[in-house]
């Protein structure tokens, strides 16, 4: 995002103007677009320095990387849109090594013919979602695809981040006995995107819980760091995807209680109506984190303390098992298993 | 395939249609296919049709079968 | 949820488990048939086995139309939706059914088809109103239940005079499969295989009533419970059907009075009869061919007929040979008896029909209750050892 | 790219498959694609970790961040792929501020029904490309949209660096008598994308130029860091684009002569052609470097002495200009400006 | 290159520069309008203009078929192209001409217009015959070099019996533009621009010769030299001029004699006049009503021909008043003088036709000249403060 | 818009097409608008199709006119 052009006169019409291919071109247009909109969004001393990538100090010590790719449709939805997500996941994703989240790249990838109107909402939303989370998007990348070459807009963003000296987070580390927590309700991004889908339109009250993580992970790591095995987003896939890839990258198997497990009664309806397992539907403000016995006191009550944790609960423990079963007890009183949900059919959420 | 859920009327909507609910959410499905439907009224939604009323007084019943047989009284049912 | 939760209620289901354990003969054994791929899930859902006797065993029964239709219409409607001008309109339970050579509509459109899932016909006349220049085609599918919804898709299609929509029809008939069951060799005559009472269609009944399953009952000397499939009703028809074994009864019973009535629905009976036939056979997967076991449309509605609209042809095609579906389907087979389970054959990969819908018997097994079976092979191996 | 399962029994058909929806719906399909085609390409111990993030040890100092999204059409052309220039732009991004590229992150955005055999090929050449560079994909993403949504694939890449000590390039540092560096031959990616673009196709023997510069750089760096005032690398937009933004930012103006500029015959050819101008079409490899004068014999010769610079050739000097005008002196013998190229209409080619 | 590199010779540019210098009478002013924009765009792009003494200018003439097209034929376009079943196929060239209220192809794109850029006639056949279900309309424009390979798609297109290509005919004739230039107020009545000769077309002339020109040369007695498009052509043309200037001469020479002959290719004058017939008067952008200055397709046609086909309707479309592009295309001002220029009116945002193509007098002089007027500026002000 | 360029043809193809070459780049365009093309021959170019051949000889000429010119000779052209 290395221009800065003034000589280009004709103000962006942001009421009815779109996104065509001279905005992608590499020219004055380019330069226009990125300024008008990406560049009084996200508003910062690394965009305006104009060059091909962005600077920044850092000290001494163990760094994380993360990418994520946010396709999601539609692009707005109750509670955020691709842009909130965009700057919410891949936060996350440097939250779950313990990390403190430093910066982002973003880079664009538009159809023609986008609402520069759309374009610029989005970009509002990251800029105060950035801010909100004190992570700046320092560098970023704008391309524009033809018509039915793209859905509108898919960002990828990237980040990077600094663990705090000692901890040191692995998805292997999981022990028999562990402790499984889940930060809060789970489901309701997964459903409020599909709410909104075409085809499926239902109506609800529930709104995505699109939420950057650091915050919380940051008192948990306070609370009792040295006891975190490891801690997971459950994005797509859900907490079964995520406890089923956790089994088998630590080798043992998980025995979680449904009862246990918080579930908003909307969220519950609507996977009545879909014929989903809420377990299955992706997630964008909560965390998964195994814990060591010896923690899970300390962790529990420094989530619960934090707005994003209140609903934190103990849902189940880690136990040795050659087939990397997660088992779950159902309220019913039976017992099943917790497995990936094999090749969805759902709009994509994130 | 055969999934069905208990929703409940909400709003009676022209063309055969009508509002349903279950627990917080709503949809707008067809009632085509049941007769003398009333706002309050629980159905069987599949795809997107009602297929049936859920009679209350007969759901009741099953109920207190279910608590009798409990119980260890002899279940009943409804010889047909 | 009203008409939901209570139905699941865990304490009420132990006292029942309870109470059926304290009728059963310890001296016999009861192999109960549940026919709907609904109960199947429910049953394996769950965990409803963790509270039977060791003696009550559930049998998973063809209940499942994903299950049951036959390969070579999933190769027919491939081939169709292959087809540029055509959009095939169909419930995702399809998009992962294997057709030949690994094929399934899945594939088809990632290699370039026009295949759209819905979640209602009303969504298929929506998208052929909305595209007129374009074929829809709905790939109708399901038992009594789903039949209905069908039939008014195409009597709104003539209404509103949507040329270009017309329905593949696959729709399949529970009582034609149950008798087909009872018939078979297996059942019937070598007796390799016992059933001593049958779990009846919840939904499948909305629409039929109870009255249809009076034959079987009668006929072939079987307890019938139609029930809901919430795991209480499920329990509880279990519970019913341990009661008729006992007294040596073999009734209808119609635990889903709720929803269920003798006559069912006949509003929804008439719109299908107005639209559909039987067809004198059709090929079943699993059972083979079942005589009057499915409809299809009028003659006088053939435009709206995609098999003759577009001269469709259903090839003959063969199951994977290792595929024990057949047997599982009849109850003969239990899912794990497959050498292919577990092992080529998991719901990512599926090889045979059962493993497809979550409601498929080896579908079932391996989401939500293949642990058990693991722990044997364990406790087994670890013995050995 | 956190999916490490080995229940999945079926290979993937690499010869015949294609990308479906459940490859991007975060269950086994998923992972399986992953593995099989991601990690195995880009093979190594921060993938094989199966974190959400990878990790890394820094020392203190400065450190460069930059992203590029990747939407070449067609994929595939004579010198080079959509993944051979995802890891050399990104690379080369970092490398001109003058930094030592570190890690790379990858977000795949692929289209439903793209063949699993170009995904792999495109895998392979930027395990390649990255093993080639010394900087490896430590961490990645993948997503699957419809059919008529994407491309084929689009690939974002993000990149750290860190910058040498001492060593400061920004957009705004050139000066007047500053001489303008080219470091080979320029237009060669652009026209051989273009060659390949249905309905402008022509045959040439033309190679894209794609290429990782930090090695170019280092030696520059070593060479003479102290007077290297800024450096691009002219990719969309071509070295006019570059030049005028750098004129903008640096607030000066340029004369540059036609007649320095390396240029190959059949990339003046095609330019005819197609009715372009060489100075407009994009670069992968080729970088622009402002050298104050007292740095330009020692800053060429280093250039030069690299395989990557070895046609490095001064092509002017940046001169005092409010206007901040880019002028040239043509071969011809007069004069005229360079400017942005307005509303471009060619295949995207980066 | 061959036929390319040799004219574009600086050295011998020169040479000639200095005989032009020597060969001028100091004590008058030489002005010569090159018709074409490709003689603009090699004007501009290459500083000729830094080669010729103080008293010899150029003026730019209106030989720019995109740059003279109405605002009328580009709103009638858009909206043709809106129509869902229209496929619009255009040189690249169109793409940003403005229309009216801040329109054009490039934005009707955006807004889901299906408009394709194509390189060749022979392309936009091509997706006519891969999609038989759209209606591609070929946007032709050009003068007579452009015009031929129209007509020889139009050929094909009937022999290929291809029912869904049809043409938006615009093309214009160079003879017809030259006379009204002489013929207008500003230039013949008023005096007020003094012209001393023309270059000619150079590829215009490769089709239909130098012949046409006789009669300007004679009738207003102006000399007329046709050259091509390198630099050094037209360094050459212009020494040419200047020494019939100064012998009092006024004949057409041909400079271009290597492509160029008297009669043209009569090949491809047949293929137009077989498919096309003059218009009796067509709107040039700048020049106005031009009589007989353009062509349309022959009645026999009309099923090819676009407005016929599609009831096309040409707006009347006001430019805005502020551009001052018909004085410029008619030599009367020159690019500066508009207030346009480089404030609001970029090649970015061109508000009037001279901004957009690049071989436009506004475009050409803002995108390679700019910076003659810029220093000019720079030193009043300086000189000021 | 009236861009063309000197091309030189290698091959005559069926259907009035032919392959031809500028300094490495080919590219296949109609001559169907010119008669008797044979390979070695130069055209101009235009959107794809061939509008005349080049007269050597005549390219020559101009050539030599345009060194004579710059020597002070007089410049004759071509007076039709
Ligand atoms: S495991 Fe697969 S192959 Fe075996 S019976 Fe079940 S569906 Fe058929
Ligand atoms: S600068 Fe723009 S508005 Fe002014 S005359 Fe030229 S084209 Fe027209
Ligand atoms: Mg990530
Ligand atoms: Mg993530
Ligand atoms: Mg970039
Ligand atoms: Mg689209
Ligand atoms: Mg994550
Ligand atoms: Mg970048
Ligand atoms: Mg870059
Ligand atoms: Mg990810
Ligand atoms: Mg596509
Ligand atoms: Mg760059």
């Amino acid at each position: 995002m290395n221009v800065a052009i003034k000589a280009y006169k004709r103000k962006l019409d942001i009421n009815n103007g779109r996104v065509d291919l001279s905005h992608g071109a590499g020219g004055r247009a380019m330069g226009q677009l990125i300024e008008g909109i990406f560049h009084k969004a996200f508003d910062n001393e690394w965009l305006r320095a104009g060059n091909d990538q962005s600077a920044f100090t850092v000290a001494a010590g163990r760094m994380v990387m993360t990418t994520d790719g946010y396709v999601v449709s539609p692009l707005f939805f109750p509670g955020g849109n691709i842009g909130t997500l965009a700057v919410h996941g891949t936060i996350n994703d440097i939250a779950m090594a313990g990390a403190v989240p430093l910066y982002l790249s973003a880079s664009f990838i538009i159809e023609e013919g986008f609402p520069l109107a759309d374009l610029e909402r989005i970009a509002e939303s990251m800029g105060a979602a950035s801010r909100e989370a004190g992570v700046p998007i320092i560098t970023g990348d704008t391309k524009v695809v033809e018509r039915g070459k793209a859905d509108g807009v898919f960002i990828s963003t990237a980040g990077v981040g600094m663990v705090p000296a000692g901890l040191d987070l692995r998805s292997d580390a999981a022990r028999p006995g562990d402790a499984v927590i889940v930060s809060g309700s789970i489901g309701d991004h997964g459903v409020t995107v599909m709410s909104k889908r075409e085809n499926l339109e239902f109506d609800t009250d529930i709104v995505s819980d699109s939420a950057a993580l650091h915050g919380l992970v940051a008192t948990m790591v306070e609370a009792s760091g040295q006891h975190i095995r490891l801690m997971r987003d459950p994005t797509r896939g859900g907490i079964a995807a995520t406890l089923n890839e956790i089994a088998h990258q630590s080798k043992l198997g998980f025995h979680i209680d449904e009862e246990a497990i918080p579930l908003k009664p909307e969220v519950a309806a609507a996977c009545e109506f879909l014929g989903l397992d809420p377990l299955n539907v992706a997630n964008e403000g909560k965390l998964v984190v195994v814990v060591a016995p010896e923690g899970v006191e300390a962790v529990l009550a420094a989530m619960r303390a934090h707005p994003l944790g209140e609903e934190a609960a103990l849902i189940g423990h880690a136990v040795a098992d050659d087939h990397c079963f997660v088992q779950m007890a159902t309220s019913f009183g039976g017992g099943r298993i917790v497995d990936w949900l094999s090749g969805e059919q759902l709009p994509r959420i994130c | 395939m055969c999934l069905a859920i208990p929703v409940q009327v909400k709003e009676i909507l022209p063309d055969d249609m009508a509002k349903v609910t279950l627990d917080g959410v709503t949809k707008i499905v067809s009632i085509a296919l049941v007769d003398d439907v009333k706002p309050g009224d629980y159905l069987v939604l599949h795809v997107g049709y009602a297929l049936a009323k859920i009679d209350p007084e007969e759901a009741e019943r099953t109920l207190a079968l279910l608590r009798e047989a409990a119980m260890g009284d002899p279940v009943l049912g409804d010889a047909v | 949820m009203k008409y939901i939760d209570e139905y699941r209620d865990g304490r009420l289901a132990k006292d029942i488990a309870r109470q059926i354990a304290a009728a059963v003969d310890p001296a016999r054994s009861y192999h109960f048939m549940e026919f709907c791929g609904g109960h199947t899930h429910a049953i394996s859902r769950y965990g409803l086995e963790d509270l039977l006797p060791a003696n009550v065993r559930m049998i998973h029964g063809p209940g499942c139309p994903v299950c049951v239709l036959p390969i070579g219409r999933i190769d027919a409607a491939i081939a169709l939706a292959m087809r540029p001008e055509i959009t095939l309109c169909t419930y995702g339970d399809l998009m992962r059914v294997p057709g030949s050579n690994g094929s399934s509509l899945l594939k088809a459109k990632a290699a370039g088809a026009d295949i759209r899932m819905v979640y209602s016909t009303l969504d298929a006349l929506k998208i052929a109103e909305a595209e007129p220049n374009r074929e829809v085609v709905f790939f109708a599918i399901g038992f009594e239940t789903t039949t209905p919804p069908t039939a008014l898709a195409l009597r709104a299609a003539i209404a509103r005079q949507i040329p270009n929509f017309s329905i593949f029809c696959n729709h399949v008939l529970t009582p034609a499969a149950i008798q087909n069951i009872l018939e078979s060799p297996d059942v019937r005559k070598l007796g390799t295989i016992k059933i001593d009472g049958f779990i009846g269609p919840a939904h499948v009944s909305t629409v039929i009533g109870t009255q249809p399953y009076e034959f079987f009952a009668e006929e072939f000397q079987k307890p019938v419970v139609v029930a809901g499939f919430e795991p209480l009703d499920v329990i509880q028809a279990i519970l019913m059907l341990v009661h008729q074994v006992n007294d040596g009864r073999h009734e209808v019973e119609n635990q889903y009075i709720r929803a269920v009535t003798a006559l069912g629905n006949e509003k929804a009976q008439n719109e299908v009869a107005r639209f559909f036939e039987l067809r004198e056979s059709f090929e079943w997967r699993g059972l083979g061919e079942v005589p009057y076991g499915a409809l299809r449309l009028r003659p006088e509605y053939a435009q709206y007929d995609a098999e003759k609209r577009f001269s469709m042809v259903t090839p003959a095609a063969k199951d994977n040979p290792a595929c024990e579906c057949g047997a599982i389907l009849r109850g003969v087979k239990k899912p794990a008896d497959c050498k292919l389970f577990g092992t080529v054959c998991t719901p990512d990969t599926p090889m045979g029909s059962c493993m497809v819908s979550s409601e498929g018997a080896c579908a079932a097994h391996w989401t939500y209750g293949r642990f058990r079976e693991k722990a044997r092979t364990q406790d087994e191996g670890r013995a050995v050892a």
